[in-house]
């Protein structure tokens, strides 16, 4: 019998092609999990008031801000899950090695990370009509956002949330690597939030938010976000290289 | 031309050793029985063929290839065992057409009337299956996927008789109309001896024999008589086994390496020479004493 | 403490899209669900959003706005300039308002006394400078106007909402009214932090947005022989 | 294409001792006896006898090979093995040879076992000789 040759890149287009039907569940969590933060935003993000004088004035704030930060847990927390035994079985039940697993898992998050995004500009809209149609709200203002900015808007969701998806993937496969992780990472952030708040100002936390929020260009936001993303899936593969499978 | 070769092959678990230097070659398209109790190593040595595992020292070469993390050896080997894992997102029927992609050598046509055969319905998900069900699916994938090395890892538990009879035909056609390299392994030889063409017998990880399946009939033979000729008779000689079996008479089973002459002298003496059958050889060759679970009760 | 305070809720949905999100993913491993309704789902609401969104941009309610193209320097300029010429007129100049302060409404009144009293607005939460201009001549007409500068609030422009006060001359006094108390409620819809990082002016962080609460003052012009007593301060224009 | 489940059921004996192959070439030489296959017909090939029997086409193989060693069957380039002419004759002096040799020395074991003579061993073979005889005819 002859032996199949196979191209690296054929095997992960036909894994991509596999996990974007085998792991469907993400999509539908994703659908449970914006459902709930619309339901969220419906109070509105925000509010501002005062009074000068005789004017008062109350400002209710509605954006698309808390669904984004559900997602972005989402994202972190799917790609937590994708690096677990019952995810990784999936994959070596067919034609696969473990460069060839981690590829289309990327390839895959990329494929979620964009559904995500386009989703969060989307029900952010579904919140707006919510508010108007539903709650009534009155004295209604908004951006007039053109093609363009809303395009750049759209791709800088998608990037922050495949950034917390590359930040999952490295979380999941340490924990994978080995579970005191599971216990030591949740631990080592809160430590680390309580400890950076003390004695910084401003806070590593918000230093590093302004390394991305502040970037006014998209072009050097997505240079940013994507190397750092590659950096995490770089270190993820390294960990992961040696593991085996099904042991 | 090797399919398969290990030369020293160990896999250890801390200072367990669960391949234990462990040599051996499977030579292309024939189909090798793995026998071994169980805990003996057969899945360790399956998954470490298959890629899965990394073996501790030694050498191991699948296609020519160390196969952990190999494209290659993914690509041509199917491993089937009750742990594959699939989709809940995807029926039965979609499952057969990834695997359908996947494998070049793909027989779509088998893979249906199979599933045909065995009253699958197509919308079900593999979560849904009983533990017989899911071992005749996984059969219908290994079979269908017609891969160069084809790996069975116990691949009958849960299935009824009928299931079973009818996997191991299905097996043997398939392999006649498209001869391969497979490799079955089971704790029960007399289930798969007639379809074997050689036998690898292991315990505790090492190997005990590797022959073909009908020298392993004539490996050894019983020698059954009083306790004290017995005893007389087999003073320079190893028993794989040996067993009181009532007041004063004992069962021997030997190495069938002796000379006609020895065996004349023995049946002199009162002694009976019997055959001994294969499974019973496996049991013996592959159990912890020399005594059987009797030992445990004398 | 505040740190603990300002993470919880960080804490609190990371805890909640956690437990939903394993509940979610544990039941699609373990329990059947039927992945054709999934999908339906799943495609179900994608299209719902789009026709949400569709709906969303064309029978919408809403005032675009500009608000948020102000930003830090312009709120603080507009502000400074306010205080600047409120300073000066309080040192007794009143330069050009142009720009800066808009004459909302001016109101005349034939007037022949002699002495006029302005009428003590501090009863009421009213804070409008008034300015007070001796004509160069005695023409019997007291000339009242009331000047606005911008507010601006969380990049809203509230000016135009603002009412005027009632100004009236009752014998020898000049009242001054306070306008009607006003609340206005807004709603502000956005897209996010993620597409107000290009727009100008507004990253992450300076969503606070900065805001200008308007001066106002009030201008009198009085024939020149009238004096004027109560709470003002007399300015000459530039 | 092949079906499932058609397996004829076997006269092969699982329990008996002898090796599988042996099996298959003394079931070979029967068929050839009995001349359901006959002299310079092609006989069944290793696969043909492994679906037959549900058993490893190597060891159908070995079977046909025995009969090939003994000269029952000879093989034509590319086309198979066939029954040689005098295969009938080869088979029945090996049988004569060596299975009834073993079967007498069986025979006569137990006789002597059971207490049974020399004369009364011989007419009982000779009366169940002439039964099947008369059978046959």
């Amino acid at each position: 019998m002859y032996l199949a040759e196979v191209s690296s890149w054929e095997i992960v287009k036909k894994q991509y092609r596999y996990k974007l039907r085998s792991y469907f569940g993400v999509f539908s969590s994703l659908v449970v999990i914006q459902i709930l933060a619309t339901f969220f935003s419906l109070n509105g993000t925000g509010m501002s008031g005062g009074s000068s004088g005789t004017f008062s004035y109350n400002v209710n704030y509605y954006s698309g801000d808390l669904i984004l930060a559900f997602v972005m847990i989402w994202g972190f927390i799917t790609a937590i899950i994708i690096t677990t035994k019952a995810y990784r079985y999936d994959d070596y039940s067919f034609v696969t090695n473990r460069k060839i697993s981690h590829f289309s898992n990327i390839l895959f998050l990329m494929s979620a990370s964009l559904f995500a995004g386009i989703t969060v500009f989307l029900s952010s809209h579904l919140c707006r009509l919510l508010a108007v149609y539903v709650k009534h709200v009155d004295g209604i203002m908004m951006n007039q956002l053109t093609i363009t900015q809303i395009l750049k808007g759209v791709s800088a969701t998608v990037l922050y949330i495949f950034l917390f998806v590359s930040i999952g993937y490295f979380v999941g496969m340490l924990i994978q690597v080995n579970r005191l992780f599971s216990f030591l990472i949740p631990v080592g952030f809160i430590g680390f939030l309580i400890m950076d708040g003390l004695h910084n100002d401003p806070t590593l936390l918000q230093t590093i938010a302004l390394f991305f929020g502040s970037e006014a260009l998209l072009t050097l936001l997505f240079v940013k976000i994507i190397t750092v993303s590659a950096l995490f899936y770089v270190l993820a593969i390294l960990i992961s290289n040696r593991m085996e499978v099904r042991s | 031309m090797k399919t398969v070769e290990c030369i020293e092959l160990t896999k250890q678990y801390g200072k367990t050793k669960a391949i234990n230097n462990l040599s051996f070659t499977l030579s292309e398209n024939k189909i090798t029985g793995l026998i071994g109790r169980n805990g003996a190593g057969k899945t360790t040595l399956l998954k470490m063929i298959a890629g899965y595992l990394r073996h501790s020292s030694g050498e191991i070469q699948v296609f020519g290839v160390n196969p952990f993390n190999s494209l290659k050896v993914s690509a041509n080997t199917i491993f089937i065992d009750n742990g594959m894992s699939f989709s809940n997102m995807l029926t039965l029927l979609e499952l057969l057409e990834s695997a359908k992609r996947f494998y070049p050598n793909w027989n779509h046509d088998l893979a249906l009337k199979l599933f045909d055969y065995f009253s699958f319905s197509p919308n079900l998900s593999h979560v849904n299956l009983s533990k017989g069900m899911k071992s005749t699916f996984n059969m219908i994938i290994g079979l269908a996927a017609r891969c160069p090395l084809t790996i069975f890892d116990e691949p009958t538990s849960g299935m009824d008789a009928g299931t079973r009879k009818d996997f191991y035909r299905a097996l043997l056609k398939d392999y006649i109309a498209e001869p391969r390299t497979i490799i079955l392994s089971s704790h029960l030889i007399d289930e798969v001896e007639d379809i074997l063409e050689e036998v690898l017998l292991i315990k505790n990880g090492e190997k005990l024999l590797h022959t073909p399946v009908e020298e392993l009939k004539e490996f050894a033979i019983g020698i059954r008589g009083k306790t004290e000729a017995l005893k007389e008779w087999m003073e320079k000689i190893e028993p794989i086994y040996i067993q009181e079996i009532g007041a004063n008479i004992s069962y021997a089973v030997i190495k069938n390496d002796r000379s006609l002459i020895e065996l004349e002298n023995a049946k002199a003496i009162g002694l009976e020479v019997v055959p001994v059958p294969t499974e019973d050889i496996c049991t013996y060759l592959t159990s912890k004493t020399k005594g059987g679970i009797d030992h445990v009760f004398s | 403490m505040t740190v603990m305070v300002s993470v919880l809720p960080i804490l609190i949905i990371i805890l909640l899209v956690t437990g939903i999100g394993t509940y979610a993913f544990k039941s699609h491993k373990k329990r059947y669900r039927s992945p054709r309704r999934m999908k339906w789902v799943v495609g179900g609401y994608t299209i719902l959003l789009f026709v949400a969104t569709v709906l969303s941009y064309t029978f919408f309610p809403g005032n675009p706005t500009e608000s948020i193209s102000f930003s830090e320097e312009e709120i603080s300029k507009v502000e400074n300039e306010q205080d600047r010429m409120i300073n000066l007129a309080l040192n007794g100049t009143l330069p050009k308002t142009d720009g800066i302060f808009t004459k909302k409404k001016t109101w005349t009144f034939p007037y022949e006394e002699k002495d006029l009293k302005i009428s003590d607005k501090n009863e009421q939460e009213y804070h409008a400078n008034v300015f007070v201009v001796s004509k160069p001549s005695d023409d019997g007409v007291i000339e009242a106007a009331h000047y606005m500068g911008k507010m601006i609030v969380d990049g809203i422009d509230f000016t135009e909402k603002k009412n005027l006060p009632k100004i009236n001359v009752e014998e020898s006094t000049l009242r001054i009214k306070a306008p009607e108390g006003i609340e206005v409620n807004f709603t502000k819809f956005s897209e996010g932090f993620a597409f107000d990082q290009f727009t100008r002016g507004q990253s992450l962080f300076s969503r606070s947005y900065f805001s200008v609460h308007g001066s106002e003052f009030i201008l009198l012009k009085v024939p020149k022989s009238v004096k004027v007593s109560g709470d003002f301060n007399y300015v000459n224009m530039e | 294409m092949w079906y499932v489940g058609g397996e004829i059921s076997l006269i092969l004996n699982p329990d008996s001792m002898k090796p599988i192959y042996i099996q298959i070439s003394e079931w070979l030489e029967s068929e050839i006896l009995n001349r359901t296959i006959d002299t310079n017909e092609k006989i069944y090939s290793q696969y043909q006898l492994a679906e037959m029997f549900n058993i490893n086409p190597a060891t159908a193989a070995k079977g046909i090979n025995i009969l090939a060693d003994e000269k029952v069957l000879y093989k034509k380039r590319g086309l198979g093995m066939f029954v040689a002419a005098d295969a009938k004759e080869i088979i029945l002096i090996k049988r004569k040879n060596t299975k009834l040799n073993a079967m007498v020395t069986e025979l006569a074991k137990e006789a002597v076992q059971l207490n049974v003579s020399e004369e009364e061993l011989i007419n009982m073979i000779r009366g169940m000789h002439q039964k099947i005889k008369g059978e046959e005819k």
